[in-house]
């Protein structure tokens, strides 16, 4: 199609061998320098909207918060720069994925709220891990007492999504053993 | 006693009705016309050589071709040629010509030469009459007469096997002289004497064990003297055990217990039929697309045995068989018909139809063609004619039971053939192996939703042919 | 190898039977339905985008671990990668097409259409997202080839069964092929929770 | 940044000069292909196979590489399309005298005769056909079970329920010959586009088949027609005992589908108003 | 033939509006573009936004293919209009990712997957490649508006059985009593995506607006 | 191409041959031909013209006979609300299956295949599952599992098990809600199949086969009782209704699967709804392989899946979906798996041969 155009100029360019390569390298390079533009444009706002998701979170569970700090993985939440809790993420292996939940702890590592960021749970069944009668069960509750009632714990599962509710669980509870250790012997 | 008993094979259990199984062979009278087609064979069809108008006798040749696989026609009655005309050949579905012969009030026999060393027999067969006679007259000169024929040469055998015009009478009807020369490199080392007769109704087979036994014989004697093989195998299915019995005393008393024995067979359907046969006597598979002498057997009939003894002993040719009738008559029986009487003529010996809606089948009821009128002649495939109760097939959607596909003796997916036909997918039918089928209607017969497969196959089988 | 993950064997089950490319994850549903009316065209097909998938998979694990994270510019994955993908497929289409005349016809307009299948993005995409190492990533483009190529091969024998049904006249060919997916990725819901 | 955005270019450069050697280094692709990738772009793209190849694209290579294949088999739908047609006039560089190739297809039998049993089998003609000649007397009848119907790429053809036979309405058919090839008692024919007489009965020389005669609607050979015409169009032939047409002598008076007694001549075009279409597609 | 079709009237322009819409309805006709189909017609928000983007890029590629096409060698054709088309896939990433993040969360990995949308390639290919760029914005809105509408029918019913309800941008519209309580899940589920969409060609096939095979 | 059509003419021409007596006409035609009788009455056909006469509505309904063993251990173990969920499902089966002959214009023709798929699929519910989703669940399985493909003998897959799958991913809770026999009652309290993630069992080893034997646990209606199952199955092989390869093979995968992984074999055979799938449902002629060899492979195939599930997976039970799965496996297992020929020789040795 191209090489039938016989137009002056344009002709000895088109129908050099090499210019396929030319072209297509020009056309990266223009589409590379445009995105690059484009992402300094948005970046900034993305960071902040990562951010102000967090932040939103945290807010929700500390009302009275006023700043926060990250220290490997541990958020530690501030009022006018004194530690009122620690929050942490546990993730679990679900029903249908990866279930996401943060852990809202206060300062004496007791369970203050959880809530689940994200999951692939089927709707209507493994979802019910979202809803309040669920998640209520969690507050101030040790470590060691998070687990469901069938295995000892202080949780009742959702009937009918056990996997899910055990999901929630263990990971929430792993966590906090994990990472309350971590903030105590850092003394955060 | 050279019984040997086969015990488990596989196959499919009918419903027997060998209503004429008891009934002796009657021999019709002579028919007042018959009608020839000029194809009775599987091979080339035969040009006529007498003219319309012109008298012949019983035995003369009529028309004859020059193709090796074929074999020649011979008048079945004295009279004229009264009309030469075309008709539909229902067992090969084609057009063929054909001849109709009127009788005449004189029967007059015109019968082949006959080798000079049995010339004796001959004259002396000539004066009986009785069937049992000439049975009681052969096994009392058995040895002699085996002596006889050692004598005679191999060529002359099938020349005048070929003369009298004697194909198959197991049904494909394929030219015996044919089968008589293999090739060079094909060595047979057994003949199987097909006695099997698997086909409900079907009893012509059976009278000729019974009451035909010695000429039978002497006819497998024929054909192992000239294949030379080292065993003759006769099989017969056990529900034939009169016949079994009578076929192993026979050989006994011919001194034949060497290289003659009789093999009992479960009887089972398609037992008769050539390949399951082979596999279920000799343990051989003849492989696919390939004959039975690939694997050294010929296989023949019974009847094509006695039609060889007749042939080498009287000079007979192929003018006359045994035949059943049965079904839905009033009369059924086992006849001895000339070749050429119409269905009408036979029937009328047979009484009233017992049944208003009817198909008058020839052949058996699994393998057998439909004619829609009496005037068709019996020909020399033909070794039954059944009437029966139409059966009005209500055909439903495939379940895909599977029952076809165990059943089949040829171990095909008959389910498919349907599918394929049906949507004219006919090199899928090659694809799976549509030509190994023997059409012997077992995967039709067993299907729950009554699909006529063999018809579909029939179909397929044709279109690909480029029929 | 040295992070950790998911073992090789869950993500090659999971790409194959759990979270199978076509049925739980919409991925290059065009080919499937467009070239599974006859085994042996599927065959070639899921053979062609294995074999793209496995060679994206690589170069772009390459290009991800090497360029794009060091110079923390991950948003370019999708333009370079499907650029790789792109030059990839035309090389498999010339040299099919050169060399082989009766694959090229059958396989048709389908070729370009790898490129554009969204599976072998997908895949690649997946790797990313996953943070799969080479080995991981080379396992997971497998995994997905191959689950590809199993339910390309299951639909089309199903169809070329379907050819001689009495499907009603508006449900022959795609709808029914729809039908089928829906029954399968059904059946496929029962292997969730297998990693 | 600027050295991202170089390496990043440089993949690009890298990609390029891939496809640049994968298209220097392997053989060129046959000029017969390009060609034929031309030809097939003036096809229908039906795929019905009609022309003798297994598909348009089978064809259009068969022509690139010989356009003689056009004459020898022709697609019909093409001659029937003046753009197509067209087309490959001018890619194959051909010359088609489209009046000379247009066929129609026609039945030739021209109704219902008395039936020798009542048939119970598969509901096919190819199966009926195979017993016993079919259930009709007339052993070249058409036994109205409508195998054609299937294969017409143009719905051309429909069964008449109160004759039970085939027809073809000549407007849809495009002469592609399928049906004739698919009916097993070859009775149906492609006859000249423009004729204006159909003869619609095959049952010629062979006769006399007892319980077969020939049917009630058949030509009785009676020669009324041959007799009728007055401008020497009808040919008597003499061995099959029927009339043949010269085309360029018929004027279209009718005469000889007046004087047929039995009315086995009818116009290419016959009313066919009464037509239920049953079985058709 | 190209020059031919470049004296464009404003009938055109319409035409090539509406074939897109109907007669080239890339989902229901040409069966394209399937992937994104399925997978963000679970809900009416998803396919919204889905259909904002195909058509932002859509209309991006198709203009400039357009533009590029008479330089644009053969060899790489596709390599360059892929790159241009994930280009403002890309774009569209970044800016869904700022501005809408809800959205660009639940589109997940089908956002980047525009790129390789049967649709937009199979565009650039057939049409802007070989037409003007007026024409070509047309055929763009045509072809988009065509997969919006088929996105928005199939979300419909997913969406209806899926949850018992309807919802578009946070605003319950309705919900059904009985099937709200416990809802045919099935239907927002891959399994429910393929039957909807079978049925619904079924249907447009049977009242004739689709061609039988 | 077109079996709708095919399928009418052959339906057209029985009708057009209807057997009329008042049609028997003996017409004499012809001199030379004296005598030739065409007649009306006459059948022809092709071969063979006997045929066995176990058709397939009578296959349909023997099994359908064997199906009252399981329906009626429902029932007592499950009360009458048993009996309303296999009356919702079987008349809806039939009722769709009805409308939609009709709406296509097919004859309608009761072969009991419709009343099996939806007697099966009400004995895969939980007892107390909601009639309304009995009757979704049973119109799916007709509408959408079998006559979108064309009806009897064209489905892929099992149309009654499509119907539990979905209902099982549709309404999961009410899915996997069991109950203990015995208690009818509306407060009833839900109990754990024995294949569940929490359930115990308070007792001997010897009192839990006990209880699964004879049916006393929670589960499908129709797939406690081993005992009536395995009756059922026998009485079926008996009457050659089902082939035994299907089931035998598929129970003995399970138990070499469980002898390998050291799973309780007995407890792994009775519990769920296996015996009743290997039984009952994996049977299915349409949907299963034709040939023998490929019903083994088949049956290793569903063993092997329900195994990898019950072990492996989230699910409890991997009957339902093993089936399915193999199910969507069988055309193909059916193409390539094919008994060679009688007298099969490969093709260069068919050569050399010659
Ligand atoms: C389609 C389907 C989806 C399911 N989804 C979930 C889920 O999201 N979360 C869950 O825990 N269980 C889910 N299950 C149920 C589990 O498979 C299992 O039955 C349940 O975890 C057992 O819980 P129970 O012991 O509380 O009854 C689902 C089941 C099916 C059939
Ligand atoms: C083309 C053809 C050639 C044959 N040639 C021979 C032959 O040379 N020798 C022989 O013994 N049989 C030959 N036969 C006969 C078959 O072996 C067999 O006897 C015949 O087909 C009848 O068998 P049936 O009744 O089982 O169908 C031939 C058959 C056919 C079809
Ligand atoms: C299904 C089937 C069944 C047959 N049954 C018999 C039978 O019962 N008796 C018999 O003699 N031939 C039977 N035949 C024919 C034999 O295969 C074979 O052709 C015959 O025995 C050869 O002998 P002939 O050439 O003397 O006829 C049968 C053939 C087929 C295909
Ligand atoms: C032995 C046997 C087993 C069957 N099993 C099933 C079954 O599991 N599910 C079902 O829907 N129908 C079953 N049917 C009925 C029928 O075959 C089924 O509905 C077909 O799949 C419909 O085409 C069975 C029928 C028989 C004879
Ligand atoms: S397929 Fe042929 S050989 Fe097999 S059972 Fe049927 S008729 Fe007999
Ligand atoms: S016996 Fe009949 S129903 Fe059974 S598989 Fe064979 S053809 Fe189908
Ligand atoms: S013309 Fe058509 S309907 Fe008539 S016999 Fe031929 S194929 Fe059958
Ligand atoms: S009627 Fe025959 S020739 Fe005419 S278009 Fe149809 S199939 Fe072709
Ligand atoms: S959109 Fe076509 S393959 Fe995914």
């Amino acid at each position: 199609m191209v090489s039938e155009k016989k137009t002056g100029f344009g002709t000895k360019i088109l129908s050099n061998k090499i210019y396929p390569i030319v072209f297509l390298s020009i056309i990266v390079f223009v589409a590379v320098l445009l995105l690059m533009l484009v992402n300094s444009f948005t970046q900034t706002k993305i960071l902040a909207e990562r951010e102000a998701k967090v932040t939103t979170v945290l807010q929700k569970i500390y009302p009275d918060m006023n700043d926060f700090e990250l220290k490997e993985d541990i958020y530690i939440i501030l009022k006018d720069g004194d530690v009122i809790g620690y929050s942490i993420i546990a993730v679990g292996k679900g029903y249908g994925g990866d279930i996401n939940t943060i852990v809202g702890l206060d300062k004496d590592y007791l369970v203050k709220e959880i809530s689940v960021l994200s999951n692939t749970e089927t709707p209507g069944l493994g979802t019910k891990i979202l809803e309040t009668f669920f998640t209520d069960q969690f507050k101030g509750l040790e470590p060691q007492d998070v687990k469901l009632s069938k295995d000892g714990g202080k949780i009742d599962a959702i009937s009918g999504a056990t996997i899910s509710s055990r999901a929630v669980t263990d990971s929430v509870r792993e966590a906090m053993e994990e990472k309350l250790e971590i903030i105590k012997s850092n003394n955060y | 006693m050279t019984i040997k008993r086969v015990k488990f094979t596989s196959g499919l259990k009918l419903p027997e009705n060998k209503v004429t199984e008891h009934m002796p062979v009657a021999r019709l009278e002579l028919p007042s016309k018959v009608i020839l087609p000029l194809q009775q064979h599987f091979g080339q069809q035969c040009n006529l050589l007498v003219k319309k108008g012109e008298k012949v006798r019983t035995g003369q040749l009529i028309a004859d071709s020059d193709s090796f696989i074929s074999a020649p026609i011979h008048s079945t009655i004295t009279g004229v040629v009264s009309s030469v005309f075309k008709m539909i050949n229902p067992l090969a579905n084609s057009i063929v010509d054909a001849a109709e012969i009127t009788a005449s009030e004189e029967e007059e026999l015109d019968f082949q030469s006959v080798n000079p060393v049995l010339e004796d027999i001959r004259k002396e067969l000539g004066s009986l009459r009785e069937n049992g006679e000439i049975e009681n007259y052969l096994s009392g000169k058995i040895k002699e007469l085996f002596d006889k024929i050692n004598s005679i040469e191999n060529e002359e055998i099938i020349a005048s096997i070929k003369n009298a015009g004697i194909v198959g009478l197991g049904g494909a009807a394929f030219p015996t002289h044919v089968k008589l020369r293999p090739p060079e490199d094909k060595k047979i080392d057994s003949i199987i004497i097909n006695g099997c007769e698997c086909e409900p109704y079907i009893t012509a087979d059976h009278r000729i064990m019974l009451e035909y036994g010695m000429q039978m014989l002497i006819g497998a004697y024929i054909f192992y003297k000239v294949l030379n093989p080292e065993k003759v195998y006769i099989a017969i299915e056990d529900n034939k055990e009169d016949a079994i019995i009578n076929i192993d005393s026979l050989i006994a008393k011919s001194g034949l217990a060497d290289n003659f024995c009789v093999v009992s067979l479960k009887s089972k359907y398609p037992m008769g039929a050539e390949k399951t046969l082979i596999k279920n006597v000799l343990k051989r598979k003849v492989p696919m697309g390939g004959l039975p002498m690939d694997v050294g057997v010929v296989v023949n009939n019974v009847g094509t045995c006695k039609a060889a003894c007749d042939a080498i002993l009287k000079g007979q040719p192929l003018i006359e068989k045994i035949i059943s009738v049965t079904g839905a008559v009033a009369n059924p029986g086992n006849f001895i018909v000339r070749i050429g009487t119409p269905v009408s003529e036979i029937l009328k010996c047979c009484g009233e139809f017992r049944s208003e809606i009817r198909e008058i089948i020839l052949g058996g009821p699994m393998m057998g063609n439909d004619i829609n009128e009496e005037n068709f002649p019996v020909t020399k495939a033909v070794n039954c004619i059944l009437i029966k109760k139409g059966l009005p097939r209500n055909e439903g959607n495939c379940i895909r039971c599977g029952r076809c596909v165990n059943i089949c003796p040829m171990n095909l997916l008959p389910l498919n053939y349907v599918n394929f036909v049906k949507n004219s997918k006919f090199e899928m039918c090659k694809e799976y192996y549509i030509s190994s089928c023997i059409e012997c209607g077992s995967c039709a017969y067993v299907c729950p939703s009554a699909i006529p497969i063999v018809a579909y196959i029939k179909t397929g089988k044709s279109i690909l042919a480029g029929k | 190898m040295s992070e950790a993950g998911p073992s090789l064997i869950t993500i090659f089950i999971g790409m194959v039977l759990v979270n199978n490319l076509i049925l739980a994850k919409f991925l290059g549903l065009c080919p499937f339905f467009g070239v599974s009316k006859k085994i042996t065209n599927a065959l070639s097909m899921g053979a062609a985008v294995t074999l793209v998938m496995l060679i994206a998979s690589i170069a772009t694990t390459l290009i991800y671990r090497f360029i794009l994270v060091p110079f923390k510019v991950e948003f370019m994955n999708i333009i370079i990668y499907i650029l790789v993908i792109a030059s990839l497929v035309q090389i498999v289409e010339l040299f099919i097409k050169r060399t082989n005349i009766t694959l090229y016809n059958s396989l048709g307009i389908y070729l370009p259409l790898i490129t554009t299948n969204c599976a072998v993005l997908g895949v690649t995409l997946i790797n990313a997202q996953e943070n799969y190492t080479m080995l991981q990533s080379i396992v997971s483009a497998l995994g997905g080839g191959i689950g590809f190529t199993l339910m390309l091969i299951i639909m089309s024998a199903i169809r070329e069964r379907l050819e001689f049904a009495d499907t009603p006249k508006s449900m022959r060919g795609l709808p029914i092929a729809f039908i089928i997916a829906a029954i399968l990725s059904l059946a496929y819901m029962g292997f969730s929770g297998l990693i | 940044m600027w050295i991202i955005i170089a390496i990043l270019t440089a993949v690009g450069l890298i990609c390029g000069v891939l496809i640049w050697i994968t298209n220097k280094t392997l053989p060129k692709e046959p000029a017969s292909l390009a060609k034929a990738q031309e030809v097939s772009e003036h096809l229908p793209g039906m795929n019905c196979g009609a022309c003798g190849y297994p598909g348009c694209f089978a064809y259009a290579q068969a022509l690139s590489k010989d356009k003689k294949v056009f004459f020898s088999n022709v697609c019909a739908t093409v001659l029937q399309d003046n753009t197509m047609l067209g087309g490959i006039e001018k890619s194959l560089d051909l010359v088609v005298d489209k009046n000379a190739m247009n066929k129609k297809a026609v039945v030739c039998c021209s109704g219902d005769c008395e039936k020798i049993g009542t048939y119970v089998g598969v509901g096919t003609c190819k199966s009926a056909s195979k017993i016993l000649k079919g259930f009709k007397k007339c052993p070249f009848g058409c036994l109205g079970l409508g195998d054609c119907t299937h294969v017409c790429p143009q719905n051309a053809i429909s069964i008449d329920v109160d004759r039970k036979i085939a027809v073809i309405d000549p407007d849809k058919c495009t002469g592609c010959g399928l049906c004739v090839k698919e009916c097993p008692r070859n009775i149906i024919k492609l006859i000249p586009a423009d004729s204006k007489v159909v003869f619609r009965c095959s049952y010629d020389s062979v006769r006399d088949i007892p319980g077969r005669e020939k049917c009630e609607s058949g030509c009785i050979h009676c020669r009324k027609c041959f007799k009728a015409c007055e401008n020497d169009a009808i040919i008597w032939n003499k061995e099959k005992q029927i009339p043949e047409f010269d085309l360029s002598k018929c004027i279209d008076c009718g005469a000889c589908i007046e004087a047929c007694p039995k009315n086995v001549l009818t116009k290419l075009r016959v009313d066919n108003s009464k037509k239920e279409k049953v079985l058709s597609k | 033939m190209i020059e031919k079709q470049e004296r464009l009237t404003a009938k055109k322009f319409w035409q090539e509006l509406a074939k897109g819409i109907v007669i080239t309805n890339p989902v229901f006709v040409l069966v394209l573009g399937l992937c994104p189909t399925l997978a963000v017609s679970n809900s009416l928000n998803n396919a919204l936004g889905m259909s904002a983007g195909v058509i932002f890029v859509l209309l991006g590629s198709n203009i400039i293919i357009s533009l590029l096409r008479k330089i644009t060698p053969n060899l790489v054709r596709i390599p360059v209009f892929i790159v241009v088309i994930a280009t403002f896939v890309t774009i569209l990433s970044l800016v869904f990712e700022a501005y809408l993040p809800p959205l660009y969360e639940s589109l997940g990995i089908y956002l980047p997957l525009i790129v390789v949308n049967c649709i937009i390639l199979g565009r650039a290919e057939v049409f802007a490649s070989k037409n003007s760029v007026t024409l070509s914005i047309a055929d763009a809105f045509g072809v988009g508006f065509g997969f919006t509408i088929a996105l928005i029918i199939v979300a419909f019913f997913r969406e209806l059985l899926g949850t018992g309800g309807l919802e578009v941008f946070g605003k319950q519209l309705f919900s059904i009593p009985v099937l709200a309580e416990s809802p045919m899940s099935i239907f927002i589920m891959p399994p429910g995506a393929f039957i909807v969409l079978g049925l619904l060609l079924a249907f447009f096939r049977m009242i004739g607006v689709l061609k039988h095979e | 191409m077109n079996g709708t059509n095919k399928e009418n003419i052959t339906e057209n021409n029985a009708e057009n041959n209807v057997l009329d007596d008042s049609k028997v006409s003996d017409t004499t035609v012809g001199a030379a031909k004296d005598n030739i009788i065409v007649r009306d009455n006459n059948f022809i056909s092709q071969s063979p013209h006997i045929w066995r006469g176990i058709s397939s509505a009578k296959i349909m309904y023997i099994f359908l006979a064997s199906l009252i063993f399981p329906s009626v251990a429902a029932v007592y173990f499950f009360g009458l609300r048993a009996f309303w969920v296999m009356l919702a499902s079987t008349a809806t089966a039939v009722l769709v299956e009805l409308i939609i002959k009709k709406a296509r214009k097919k004859r309608f023709k009761m072969d009991g295949s419709a009343l099996i798929t939806g007697l099966l699929l009400a004995l895969t519910l939980p007892p107390r599952i909601p009639i309304w989703m009995v009757v979704i669940g049973a119109a799916f399985s007709i509408a959408l599992a079998k006559e979108v493909f064309g009806g009897l003998g064209h489905n892929i897959f099992n149309p009654a098990l499509a119907g539990r799958a979905f209902l099982a991913i549709c309404f999961p809770t009410f899915m996997t809600q069991w109950y203990l026999p015995g208690n009818y009652g509306v407060d009833a309290v839900t109990s754990a199949s024995p294949l569940s993630e929490n359930f115990i069992f308070q007792g001997t080893n010897m009192a839990l086969y006990r209880d699964m034997f004879f049916g006393n646990t929670a589960g499908s209606i129709g797939e406690t009782s081993a005992m009536l199952i395995i009756l059922a199955g026998i009485l079926l092989i008996a009457f050659r209704i089902i082939d035994w390869k299907i089931p035998l093979v598929y129970v003995a995968t399970v138990v070499i699967m469980s002898l390998i992984f050291g799973e309780d074999i007995l407890f792994q055979v009775m519990a769920g709804g296996l015996l009743f799938g290997a039984v009952f449902m994996a049977t299915d002629y349409v949907t299963s392989p034709v040939t023998g060899l490929g019903r083994i492979i088949f049956a290793v195939g569903c063993g092997l899946i329900t195994f990898l599930i019950r072990r492996f997976g989230a699910m409890p039970e991997g009957v339902c979906f093993s089936i399915l799965v193999m199910n969507g496996f069988t055309p193909l297992i059916d193409r390539y798996i094919r008994p060679k020929p009688f007298g099969y020789m490969k093709p260069q040795k068919a050569k050399q041969a010659k």
